[in-house]
């Protein structure tokens, strides 16, 4: 059995008075990237959020690296090794790249580390060449491609254990969405364990290690990724019956 | 459950007023009761507070020493706030509520104005704090109204006594700058309305608010004028600031004139040196210590400069007199002719020659003030101090 | 006698302004900080001023501190009530709507000057100038000393200010929770902690504010009030949020104030100002240098 | 009627912010009496779409023509009085009235009230007070809430609300009507419910457009399937048409070059 | 939650006016209270009115001071100066504070949140130096005196009692006006704009017609207050109409609770007894029992004190839940 890094026991989780999730129990192994497809609406973002901490109201379990993190605050998931690139990028619009990147660290700054956050800095640069063009541009004005990288880029200067990817591949032009599941695999190839969640499946299912497939917020499939492609009940959760 | 205790809370809060307002204030039965509103907080805490302190100083005196023919002077003071609305609730609740036999006070004369007919109304005697002349002139009859009395000198008079110190010194042409405040306007409306009278020619008319942190700009632009003097008129902390820019702005050569408002020594402090050579019309308690040993005024005004500075340890301003004046007018009548309302509006009308902290009273069926401009002595300061000028 | 001339008296107009203007920049500065990360527009913000005033008179003049001992104990002592302000008053808030938030602090600024009256008493208070009283003339204008230390100050606080916020993690941390909290949380952000950090910076701008304007103008316990809604003024003129916005409104109105009070009239120089204020609001809803998209989330 | 009359022409219209195309000229045409489903992955600019139409968002480029009647650069309270109504993807009911105020607010563009006439109930006043009250009535029981018209309007479940609001949309006799994912969120029973509603609405002569991800519901029933990605139209047609088209189904399931 | 306003709570309190005198009456401690009551049912009008506008339609105000006040001033010098009936003032008052409203209204209320907040402040500042600085007319900071009283039918109005009926008279008729309003057509629209804009929009709502309509409303009854008040103290000064003032009414509305038309009511009702009477007994400390008190309502009741009774029900509700599972 591989070492799990995360896994969740029936998830529940709410909006008010609605259910958005229902007893959602999913693996995260460690080193691998999972994936969770599923049409619009169908609790995937839900499920994300609830991990991080940004939904308050759940019941259920969410178990990271054995430590029970259901009830702890986003900041301290944060400081356990968990980062998220939230749906809609979520950068800070007005600050400049470079200030998005180095706010991504903000847990790690001290005074004595200011060398090893620049080293990070570095790191993610040699990683997305195009944001050290424009480190010093207001992040607002960025494509959405560059939005999507810096988003990636400030998740990743944490360097965090596992990174939750929350459907990285909207709004942006098909040519770009390659280059972002490159950038996803060469995280992964780097030891991040990534659960990513996309409502493009086939892109998905192509650099997932496992899948699972959400519909109503529930989780209705799952299995190696390959299996899931020729699945045609995955068309059927998209495209109806 | 944290509202269910709030709940608790709220309600044990209500009752505690409900029962506040129901035990009231607990009086021996044969107090003499008197009534009084001062502005003790809000815009013109500047008159209310040292009424306020006054007064209660002066009624535990009275009390202390007996009271009046033995009966305990019961002074129910209210606080106006500076506001119309209440300052009126206020009369009302001590003339039908309270059931006083007098009433002393509002200290701003707008609020004099309008709780006068009140006072006419309902047939009790009022004596003000405030200075307007209105208050005691009915504009239609040109007679005082019947019920009412006031105790401080008239802004006219202060205007007076300021113009015939000009006009010895052959100053003929002058800027005023005021406060838009009730104080500010109703010195300005004087100073403008007496000045042909003593053929005074105003130059500039500035005004800056109760608030503002420089008078630089309307000072500069009286310099522009070059008159020979400047009359200030307002209170509180600009009075103080605007002497200040006065002297920044290097005109000492322009004499600078205050209204009586500026006649506590605390301004001179806070002047910072820059008061020098200021003068001002002021009533005998500010000068105590510069009367002359027989001047009538002098024991009364010594007592009251010692006991206050014992009481309250601050200097004097200008405003606290009239309650003492005030309170003593009403002690007095009261101890002549008891609890009677129209027999105290009696008495007080045909008092003379009542030594008061701001001069020596003489009341008449046409002058319910009985002051003359000669209760305001012009002084100037002079070495941090004041100093009596001819 | 000795005269004026009209361009001194124009320059003595200008300078009197800007001075004037300078201390409403200050208190709108204060305004957008708090605004900035949490949206909220502080009416306590005058009182934080006056605190600083009478708070440098107690130290300095009652208890005879040396000045800059004072002057650093007066901004950690204003600092210290900003704290318990955002404790004790905004974050116990549950449902916090704009209209709750504008009545909390509304309520806190009753308080504090309560207090300050209780403390105080009613009286105005002076501090000695920090360079003297003797004037400087200046091409026929005469400026107090105390001038350049009000201007000096805006200077220095806004420098300060900037260097905290584009140069330092914890400054882009605040600015990031006021672009994008949720975001701010997922990097690891503690929100709240920034919330009061914001209370604190906001009230030791206000208490550098009182401190430099009391020797020129005394201080009492109810200035704040006007102080606010000055300032207020001053942060919807430039714009809210924006900080250079902040410091060309409040010198703006300063510099209307002073212009009108010496050209047109003393007694409506306020309204004049006021006046433009809309106007410009008219053309530009948003202030001069603010921003649409910021302005238009806000409802009651 | 005519089935095939075009009620609603679009053409050419383009919508940006900032730089995001939001809608990039989808020209088409939706026949009067229709279902037409507006389908398309997530940010493909359905929403955007209904925005435009309905007056909320004004478009760069482009012309919308309602009963060949230009409706661009029109207030959305101006198109929803030309007979266009629509419902929010985000439940919005108003939550501070009762089920049956909300459908009388529905009235809105057919009433002319000022403060005057209902402050003081002038007769007429209450009369069309009544008047609509019982229309309103009729269109709950259409919509099959007639039970509940006097409880407050967030106290219903979701599948209530959303059925709601479409009866609400439905009070102002639209002849267009734009429902923004009336499924989402909705249990199967619900979501059923709501299905035969459309039906219905249809047969009364309405048209119907609507965004809806839930497949079931668009393929059971739609006459039409307007396929957006990127804010372009990348298909038309029949629901079986659509569900064919590869194109779609790499909208949907994204392609498989994806990543190298 | 907006409760429905029931035809029983509207007789009820119909029923609490007539009564109040009476009993305040016969009880010594309160005899005098019928007088405060006056004033709270002048402010009553003012806040219905600005219920309406920052509770239905989601607008704020800081300048209705300003209305009351220009309705006063012409109550004042129209009566004063130029011996004109005071119920002609009262109506010309109102309708040129309307003209005022609409013509400072129709670009303020494009602005937004704190940029309204602020622009009506500026309105209440400009109007209230206007009232201090044109002393030939408003008498400037020491206000006018001598404005003639009420007569009703040759009945004249100079009891407290025959006042307080009159006042509370009106305040239940504009009550009921305002009721009517919320609870037909047009209070739907003002409701709907309040919950969802964009609902309200897409359901044919010219919202900001009705954002301008309510303003000036809400402004028309300021400034009839005004005039009532005038006529009653017989005095204004332009202090009484201060932005302070101004606040003082915002306070009003936040304490009742804005989303309830009874709040109104009941925060006026509180905050004038407060100022006028409850706090007189902390002397100096009353403004920091004021704000203290302010503060502990908003923190513990967002909604106001009208929120108490929805609270209240909750709580009941959810414990008889809790207690059955």
């Amino acid at each position: 059995m591989m070492a799990l890094m995360l896994r969740t026991e029936g998830l529940n989780a709410f909006y008010g008075n609605i259910r958005a999730i229902t007893d959602v129990t999913i693996r995260v192994p460690k080193g691998k990237v999972v994936s969770i497809i599923g049409a619009n609406g169908a609790g995937k973002s839900t499920l994300l959020k609830s991990i991080s901490g940004l939904i308050q109201r759940k019941n259920g379990h969410v178990i990271y690296k054995d430590r029970d993190i259901t009830n702890m605050s986003v900041n301290r998931i944060v400081k356990l090794g968990i980062s998220q690139v939230p749906e809609g990028r979520q950068l800070f619009a007005h600050l400049t790249v470079e200030d998005n990147i180095r706010l991504g660290a903000y847990s790690y700054y001290n005074r004595r580390n200011r060398s090893v956050i620049q080293d990070r800095i570095d790191g993610v640069y040699g990683m997305f060449p195009i944001l050290e063009k424009r480190c010093k541009q207001v992040s607002g004005t960025l494509s959405g491609g560059e939005q999507q990288m810096l988003a990636i880029a400030r998740a990743f200067m944490a360097r965090p254990d596992m990174i939750l990817l929350d459907e990285p591949s909207m709004g942006i032009a098909p040519l770009v969405v390659r280059e972002i599941f490159n950038v996803i695999v060469n995280l992964n190839q780097s030891g991040t364990t990534v659960l990513l969640v996309e409502q493009n499946a086939k892109a998905a299912l192509k650099v997932a290690h496992y899948a699972y497939v959400l519909e109503g917020g529930r989780v209705v499939l799952e299995g190696l990724p390959k299996e899931l492609l020729d699945n045609p009940k995955v068309k059927e959760v998209y495209l109806g019956g | 459950m944290t509202l269910k205790k709030l709940l608790i809370i709220v309600s044990v809060c209500l009752i505690g007023f409900g029962l506040c307002i129901s035990c009231g204030k607990k009086v021996e039965k044969d107090a003499y009761k008197v009534g009084a509103v001062f502005s003790v907080t809000g815009r013109a805490s500047f008159l209310g507070d040292p009424e306020k302190k006054t007064a209660e100083m002066a009624v535990e005196a009275i009390n202390k020493a007996g009271g009046i023919n033995g009966h305990p002077l019961d002074l129910i003071i209210y606080d106006d706030e500076g506001d119309a609305t209440k300052c009126n609730l206020a009369v009302k609740k001590l003339i039908n509520k309270d059931k006083v036999c007098a009433l002393i006070g509002p200290s701003l004369s707008g609020l004099s104005l309008a709780v006068l007919p009140v006072a006419e109304k309902n047939e009790i005697p009022l004596v003000s704090c405030a200075a307007s002349y209105k208050i005691v002139n009915n504009e239609e009859t040109g007679k005082p109204y019947h019920w009412v009395f006031k105790t401080p000198q008239s802004d006219s008079m202060a205007v007076e006594a300021i113009y015939s110190h000009m006009k010895t010194h052959g100053i003929n042409k002058i800027a005023i700058m005021s406060g838009t405040t009730g104080f500010g306007a109703s010195g300005r409306a004087e100073l403008l309305r007496l000045a042909p009278d003593h053929g005074m020619t105003i130059v500039a008319d500035e005004k800056y608010g109760p608030k503002d942190t420089d008078m630089t700009v309307q000072l500069t632009k009286i310099k522009g004028k070059a008159p020979q003097a400047i009359v200030n008129w307002s209170i509180g902390p600009t009075q103080v600031v605007v002497v200040r820019n006065w002297k920044d702005l290097g005109m000492k050569n322009i004499t600078f004139y205050q209204s009586h408002g500026f006649g506590s020594r605390e301004n001179i402090k806070l002047a910072a040196g820059a008061a020098e050579g200021v003068l001002c019309p002021l009533g005998a308690c500010n000068i105590a210590e510069q009367l002359a040993a027989d001047h009538p005024q002098k024991a009364v005004t010594m007592k009251y400069l010692k006991d206050y500075k014992d009481k309250y340890n601050e200097t004097l301003s200008s405003f606290g007199g009239h309650a003492w004046d005030s309170v003593h007018l009403v002690a007095d009548a009261l101890s002549a002719v008891g609890c009677d309302k129209a027999a105290i509006r009696d008495y007080i009308e045909i008092t003379k020659g009542f030594v008061g902290q701001h001069g020596v009273f003489n009341f008449s069926p046409d002058d319910h003030n009985g002051l003359t401009k000669a209760a305001f002595n012009m002084v100037v300061v002079k070495e941090g101090d004041w100093a009596l000028t001819d | 006698m000795e005269q004026i001339s009209i361009a001194g008296q124009l320059f003595q107009y200008l300078i009197t302004g800007i001075t004037v203007g300078s201390i409403y920049a200050m208190v709108a500065i204060g305004f957008n900080i708090i605004y900035d990360v949490t949206d909220i527009i502080n009416f306590a913000q005058g009182e934080f001023v006056m605190l600083g005033g009478l708070t440098m008179v107690l130290f300095h003049v009652s208890f005879q501190i040396p000045i800059i001992i004072a002057f650093i104990l007066t901004v950690m002592g204003v600092t210290l009530i900003g704290i318990l302000v955002d404790r004790l008053a905004i974050r116990p808030i549950r449902q916090p709507s704009v209209l709750t938030l504008i009545i909390a602090t509304i309520a806190v600024s009753f308080v504090i000057r309560g207090a300050a009256m209780f403390f105080w008493g009613k009286n105005p208070f002076d501090l000695p100038a920090f360079s003297g009283r003797n004037p400087i003339t200046f091409y026929g204008a005469v400026i107090q000393p105390q001038y350049f230390w009000v201007v000096g100050f805006l200077i220095v606080v806004v420098i300060v200010l900037s260097i905290f916020f584009d140069k330092t993690i914890t400054g882009k941390a605040m600015k990031a929770c006021a672009d994008n909290a949720d975001a701010a949380r997922l990097v690891g952000i503690n929100v709240n902690q920034m919330i009061m950090l914001s209370f604190a910076l906001s009230a030791g701008v206000g208490a550098v504010a009182g401190i430099i304007i009391t020797p020129i103008s005394l201080m009492e316990y109810d200035r704040g009030a006007m102080l606010a809604v000055k300032g207020f003024g001053a942060v919807i003129l430039g714009g809210l949020g924006s900080f250079p916005g902040a410091i060309i409104g409040g010198l703006i109105l300063g510099i209307i104030e002073s212009l009108v009070a010496g050209l047109i009239s003393s007694g409506y120089k306020d309204a004049f100002a006021l006046v433009v204020l809309l106007c410009v609001l008219f053309f530009k809803p948003s202030g001069i240098l603010g921003n649409i998209e910021i302005s238009k989330i806000k409802r009651f | 009627m005519e089935a095939d009359k075009g009620i609603l022409k679009i053409s050419e219209l383009v919508m940006a912010f900032g730089g995001l195309m939001a809608l990039y000229k989808p020209d088409f045409v939706i026949r009067q009496g229709t279902i037409t489903a507006v389908i398309g992955p997530n940010g493909a600019g359905k929403t955007t779409l209904f925005n435009v139409i309905t007056g909320f968002l004004t478009p760069n480029e482009g012309t919308i023509h309602f009963r060949d009647q230009s409706i661009i650069n029109l207030k959305p309270h101006e198109i929803a009085g030309l007979g266009i109504s629509r419902t929010f993807q985000t439940v919005e009911i108003f939550e501070n009235m009762t089920v049956l105020e909300n459908v009388m607010l529905g009235f809105h563009t057919k009433l002319r009230s000022s403060f005057i006439s209902s402050g003081f109930q002038l007769p007429l006043t209450r009369r069309k007070e009544k008047e609509i009250k019982s229309k309103a009535m009729d269109i709950l029981k259409f919509i099959g809430l007639s039970g509940k018209w006097n409880e407050p309007a967030d106290s219903l479940p979701l599948g209530e609300q959303k059925v709601l609001e479409i009866g609400r949309a439905l009070a102002s006799d639209p002849a267009l009507i734009c429902l923004d994912e009336p499924a989402a969120g909705l249990n199967e029973t619900e979501s059923h419910l709501a299905s035969s509603l459309i039906m219905a609405i249809k047969e009364k002569g309405v048209t119907v457009v609507l965004v809806e991800h839930d497949m079931k519901v668009v393929m059971d029933i739609s006459d039409e399937v307007l396929v957006l990605n990127y804010g372009q139209k990348i298909a038309y047609g029949t629901p079986e048409e659509i569900k064919n088209d590869p194109k779609v189904i790499e909208a949907y399931l994204g392609d498989d070059g994806a990543y190298a | 939650m907006m409760l429905r306003i029931s035809k029983y709570s509207i007789f009820f309190f119909a029923l609490i006016i007539i009564l109040f005198p009476r009993i305040a009456s016969n009880i010594s401690a309160i005899e005098h209270y019928p007088d405060i009551m006056i004033f709270a049912g002048i402010y009553c009008l003012i806040t219905i009115g600005l219920s309406l506008l920052m509770g239905y339609a989601g607008q704020i105000s800081l300048g209705h001071g300003a209305f009351y006040g220009i309705g006063a001033y012409i109550s004042a010098i129209l009566t004063t100066r130029f011996g004109w009936n005071p119920w002609s003032c009262m109506v010309i008052g109102a309708v040129i504070t309307s003209i005022v409203a609409f013509v400072v209204g129709a670009p303020s209320l494009k602005l937004k949140g704190h940029y309204l907040a602020m622009a009506t402040l500026a309105f209440g500042v400009i109007v209230f130096i206007i009232f201090n600085e044109e002393i030939e007319w408003t008498g400037g900071p020491d206000g006018m005196t001598g404005i003639s009283g009420l007569t009703l039918f040759g009945f004249p109005l100079n009891t407290v009692e025959r006042y307080y009926y009159f006042v509370w008279g009106i305040v239940l008729a504009v009550f009921i006006f305002t009721v009517n309003i919320i609870q037909s057509g047009s209070g739907r629209a003002l409701r709907a704009i309040h919950s969802s804009e964009a609902a309200a929009m897409a359901m044919g709502v010219d919202v900001s017609r009705y954002k301008i309509m309510v303003f000036t409303y809400s402004a028309a009854l300021a400034s009839v207050a005004g005039s009532l008040y005038a006529h009653y103290l017989n005095f204004v000064n332009p202090s009484s109409f201060d932005i302070f003032f101004s606040i003082k009414l915002l306070i009003m509305i936040a304490l009742g609770g804005m989303h309830y038309i009874w709040g109104a009511i009941i925060g006026a009702v509180i905050i004038t007894f407060l100022n006028y009477e409850w706090l007189h007994y902390f002397e100096e400390l009353e403004i920091l029992v004021y704000g203290a008190i302010l503060l502990i309502v908003t923190i513990f009741l967002p909604q106001g004190l009208a929120g108490i009774p929805a609270i209240v029900k909750h709580w009941f509700r959810r414990t008889l839940s809790d207690g059955s599972r």
